[in-house]
């Protein structure tokens, strides 16, 4: 831990301004690595209009957009390495996708067709947590698991700020200190549950801080700033890496929509308040700072658009192509052979639906 | 003179606002229940009207929140607590059978906790997974507490009262495809005890035992039957526990058969018990096995595959086709 | 040639060692499993022989341990995490049941957890409240585990051994009136398979249905009958989860009377699931109901009142008079 | 909160040496005032070694002895008013004799007679707690509720340091700094958690520390000192009597004994640590600075050991004579009127019993 970790638990860290100026001390970051940044920022904020656009259609069920947040989810998926894990909730498809999961697999569930449309296994990705904070301990799990094959695996896990107050994440939080599990824990603090304020969800100076009563170090970094994130991010990645333990990462963001288009935010927030965030926007932030270095125009910019309409385009045709499940598949994967019971029952299935056919 | 019609999520707000008033110690609380009015608007405008002390929002946590009423109901309150939907409830699962049931017993009745658990139940509404399971399995197997399902919107009305007034701890289970259907509702009928099965349609044949979400299902079988020509009965427990031995003995007696129906899978669960019960208890007036019609023993399946696991009317309709009848005089 | 006498305790000690020594992917943890060697002394000398990464202590957070094993084990590691006492696994249930038993299924096999839960399960130890509870309902009833429940030493040595084998989540009920009586125990025999009953004793007359702890208790009323002229079988189930239909329904059909014995409160129980089942699939051989011969449906009570409570062999004879044995031929 | 909660949080308060003398800059204490507390030391020292004595000779079946934490015990009792509540674990059996509850009455239930041997509403205190940590929630809800109805009732609400890791000992902190709920926590860090040592426990700086977290003052206080407990427990009740919230107090104690009787502590710890300890002890402190303030004489010893017998013979007297509890009241209890289904079952086992009788 630094010097004072109650006030690095409480400063928030910045590299760029609202303004999309870099703030004074802040090296200059790599230009070509935050246009690629950027480039992923236009993706993610493209595939939450599309997945929102899908739902108004009616096309999907639910989605719960990660817009205004997307800068958290860029960084946590790009901060990783080939090996490492990711722990996704039900918000962060668009970091699923940053990750380099086809969105199409992932949305596949807000279709309808299982619970998980992608192979976690595969892109080390897990299933989108529901169950609030259950997911932090898988992640302290994998992560622990590595360490004890002397693997150098991180774990990236991530929920929100109503989490938070979840028995599971002090658990998680603690067994990952004691452990010293190399997991990264990012809160992305929206400011909302569903309805609920932060002020309702904690009364600390800052969710960061609680990561002191881990004896773990906690920072607190602006959400909707893709430099410092990456910053943050990184280095946290690095000292789990490098076998030093967790660290709590608590991002300052927004949720700029309702928690799912099933929710109504009129009724616990005003438009002010999302109008101020709609000025910390976290894309027209690297957008200003990438225009004013010189390092973005429109060409390239047209060119990212181009490859967000394709993306998004993608997403459109596969959701729209229709994948049929087997009934019998309720019984295929409940265990590695199904009990006599689950044959039985199975078979009391084909008889129903073969009469159906009839 | 017919009552005004509304929604299960209206009549339980109804029944939650006339607690209120009624009792200066009822207190509603849990999650998104305060300014939203709870995600299925259950507790629309109780916050508005009653206040941050009578009905507020919690920190997330479930553990948390069925504790906390723990602590109320032993000071003197008469907490009404939400769980957010069934499998959010789970966190708290020590709470209830470690404290929520047995605080009284512990105590020797010294310390009653009058509080009710309000659980979103079981599914048929299409949601992601741990939206749509069936828990009551859960609570009626742990003693001390109080287990009620109600199937109507005049169930969902007086047994919130009734579950209100109770001085023991009600798991209150609500069928979530109820939710926003609407039906008359009679709010001056006086709060009805808890226990009591009901029949909701007589039938000389056979018996469709049912509670909660899977009574209007059955009562669709009944309905079905009837054209084809057999008289299918249909009684809606409403109170898992306690367990209306009588009503459903007398029943099952009469008509010779039964069919159990409820959704969650069947092993271990609330069906077993009750085809356990009626298989001994009408052991002479059987005229062939009791039979369930419950989910298949599988988790919840996601949306598209809701349809095959659910007990529908057809195979409600396929069980009672196996009743013997060939038998039958 | 007589194989080695050894605890419970002791065969699921070696068992642990030979699973720890046989694959290394084997991981032991859970609150004092390390240098106490667990409460009950199960994991005696493990955290010695075999070092801090293949045996260690946890902090304090049962839902913790389950849901660091769920990481471990999809992860590339078995492991095989102790619960204290059965009450004690509570704050785990929402672990248990949300991912533990879904996660294969959810991950369309993709990510199979092969976890042992253990559990030390049951009463008869005069424990203080919470020390004696019976939870094997609230998992059977959870589609997705295994439930195993040994009633003989080499069985718990046999089945521990598959249950960490096993690709699937067990959970692993280990009867604790059992951890220090000693018995033969072949630990040479192989594996078994889980999901197979095994008659204890046969029967002409009635069978009794039992597993874990009342495994003994049935064998004591078979005895004491024999004495009294009536044949009763005792059949030990073994496995819950999987259920064999198939030898409980043959020993059922021959002698055409059940009674089902088990500690747990026997509302929506295990015991009303085999009630349930034999009365459906052996009704036309059945001379008399099934009878249940459970713990009643109260908490379980103080050291005082625990004969009261469990089924004893008197009970189970009171149970196995009321067999309609007047028509028997 | 202080300046600085994290030094507060680390710093462990003392006011009396373990050699007994007053540590420098700390006013005296009430002399009058400190000699009742060390009658109550003596008294929790003596139920501690009768209740130990029982086990050893069978009469008890298990006993979780405090002996060592017995600065503790009397402490936490003694700052509480009639109307305020105590929630006490299996280990404090000692707080709730001192909070005036017959010790037979308590330990009964270690006979095996009931649940609970007193009764928790004439008290205000609530049955001892097993499962870890659970009893924390009540305890808030109990001081919410009180604040509700606008009492000034305060909730001491007892735990170990093993307690502090699982779930709902964080809820529980969280829901009472959420809703500022009179509370006061104390954490009897005795150092071990059965066999697991502290460091197994938790890497933070102190588990006091943890409280930062919740946005609440965290104290430490040397749990071995009467008179720092008395200051310190005094100050929390005095601030959520007055609706300023919750307090997290970590007392630096140890557990002289094994867990229980059935525990076999030398399995897991060294006799030299446990010697260390006895020069902490908790009496010795206090009876060294009264005897050297004047306050104490070998009469006023006599009258307390007295009286401190007539207590252990009380509760010898008490539990030799064997309660017979009625087996119907195994139904008489679970709801305020038996179900159908247990009036049923009652009428069974009447019947047995009466067979048993003829
Ligand atoms: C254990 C549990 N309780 C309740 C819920 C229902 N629920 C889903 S999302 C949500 C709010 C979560 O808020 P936060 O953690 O801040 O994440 P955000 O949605 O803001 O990203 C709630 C209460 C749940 N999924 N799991
Ligand atoms: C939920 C739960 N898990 C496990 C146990 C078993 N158990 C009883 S006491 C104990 C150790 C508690 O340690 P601590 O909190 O430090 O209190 P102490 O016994 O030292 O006073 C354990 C693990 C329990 N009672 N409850
Ligand atoms: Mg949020
Ligand atoms: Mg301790």
């Amino acid at each position: 831990m630094t010097a004072d970790p109650l006030a690095q638990a409480i400063t928030v860290a910045r590299a760029l301004e609202e303004t999309g100026e870099l703030v004074e001390g802040v090296p200059a970051p790599d230009t070509g690595a935050l246009v690629e940044g950027y480039r992923r920022l236009v993706l993610a904020r493209r595939l939450n209009e599309q997945a929102s656009a899908l739902v108004r259609q009616g096309r999907l069920a639910v989605y719960p957009s990660s817009r205004g947040q997307e800068a958290c989810q860029v960084a946590c998926a790009s901060v990783l390495g080939d090996g490492d894990w990711l722990f996704p909730t039900y918000r962060d498809t668009a970091a699923i996708a940053a990750r380099g999961v086809d969105p199409v697999e992932v949305l596949s569930m807000l279709r309808g067709d299982w619970h998980c449309g992608y192979d976690p296994v595969v892109h080390k990705v897990a299933p989108q947590a529901t169950p609030l904070a259950t997911q932090l301990l898988h992640a302290v799990g994998v992560g622990h698991a590595a360490r004890l094959r002397g693997e150098d695996t991180v774990v990236m896990a991530l929920c929100g700020d109503g989490a938070t107050s979840e028995g599971d994440f002090h658990e998680a939080c603690n067994f990952a200190a004691v452990f010293a599990a190399p997991v990264v824990f990012l809160v992305q603090n929206n400011k909302y549950a569903i309805s609920v304020p932060l002020a309702r969800q904690s009364v600390a100076p800052s969710l960061a801080a609680k990561a002191i009563g881990y004896g773990m170090p906690g920072v607190r970094v602006d959400g909707n700033d893709l430099v410092a994130l990456d910053h943050t991010l990184g280095e946290a990645v690095a000292r789990a890496r490098a076998g030093q333990g967790p660290t709590l990462v608590e991002a300052d963001t927004y949720r700029m929509e309702s928690h799912t288009n099933a929710d109504d935010a009129t009724r616990y927030r005003t438009d002010d308040e999302v109008a101020e965030w709609v000025g910390r926007d976290p894309l027209r932030r690297v957008q200003t700072y990438l225009r004013a270095a010189g390092a973005l125009d429109d060409a390239r910019e047209d060119e990212i658009a181009a490859v967000a309409e394709e993306m998004a385009a993608g997403v459109r045709a596969g959701l729209g192509a229709e994948a049929a499940v087997a009934p019998e598949e309720l019984f295929a994967h409940v265990y590695a052979t199904p009990t006599p019971q689950l044959v039985e029952q199975r078979a009391g299935l084909r008889t129903e639906l073969a009469f159906e056919e009839a | 003179m017919s009552e005004p019609k509304m929604t299960m999520a209206q009549a339980l707000n109804t029944a939650l606002r006339d607690a209120l008033t009624a009792d200066d110690a009822v207190v509603v609380f849990g999650e998104d229940v305060g300014a939203l009015g709870g995600v299925f608007r259950v507790t629309d405008g109780l916050h508005r009207d009653f206040g941050e002390r009578r009905c507020f929002d919690t920190p997330l946590a479930e553990s948390g929140i069925v504790g906390m009423a723990v602590g109320m109901a032993m000071n003197g309150m008469r907490p009404v607590v939400e769980m957010q939907f069934d499998a959010f409830a789970f966190p708290a699962f020590e709470q209830v059978t470690s404290h929520v049931a047995k605080l009284a017993n512990r105590t020797r009745g010294a310390l009653r906790l009058p509080m009710v658990i309000r659980i979103p139940y079981a599914g048929g509404i299409g949601g992601v997974e741990h939206h749509c399971d069936s828990s009551e399995a859960y609570y009626a197997h742990t003693p001390g507490l109080t287990v009620v399902a109600p199937a109507t919107n005049a169930d969902a009305y007086g047994l919130l009262r009734a579950a209100i007034e109770s001085p023991d701890p009600v798991v209150f289970l609500e069928p979530k495809k109820h939710y926003f259907a609407k039906e008359e509702v009679d709010v001056g009928a006086g709060v009805p005890p808890i226990g009591r099965a009901v029949v909701r349609r007589p039938g000389a044949d056979a018996t469709l035992i049912a509670y909660g979400p899977s009574v209007p299902v059955a009562l669709a079988a009944a309905e079905q039957a009837a054209t084809e020509g057999r008289d299918l009965g249909v009684l809606d427990l409403r109170s898992i526990v306690p367990f209306d031995d009588e009503t459903v003995a007398a029943e099952v007696r009469r008509s010779g058969r039964a069919v159990v129906v409820a959704e969650a899978p069947g092993f271990a669960s609330v069906a077993s018990e009750i085809a356990a019960r009626v298989s001994e208890r009408c052991f002479h007036h059987l005229e062939a096995p009791v039979r369930r019609v419950t989910g298949f023993d599988v988790p919840y399946p996601a949306p598209k595959l809701e349809r095959h696991f659910l007990p529908g009317v057809d195979r409600i309709l396929d069980a009672v086709d196996t009743l013997h009848w060939e038998d039958a005089a």
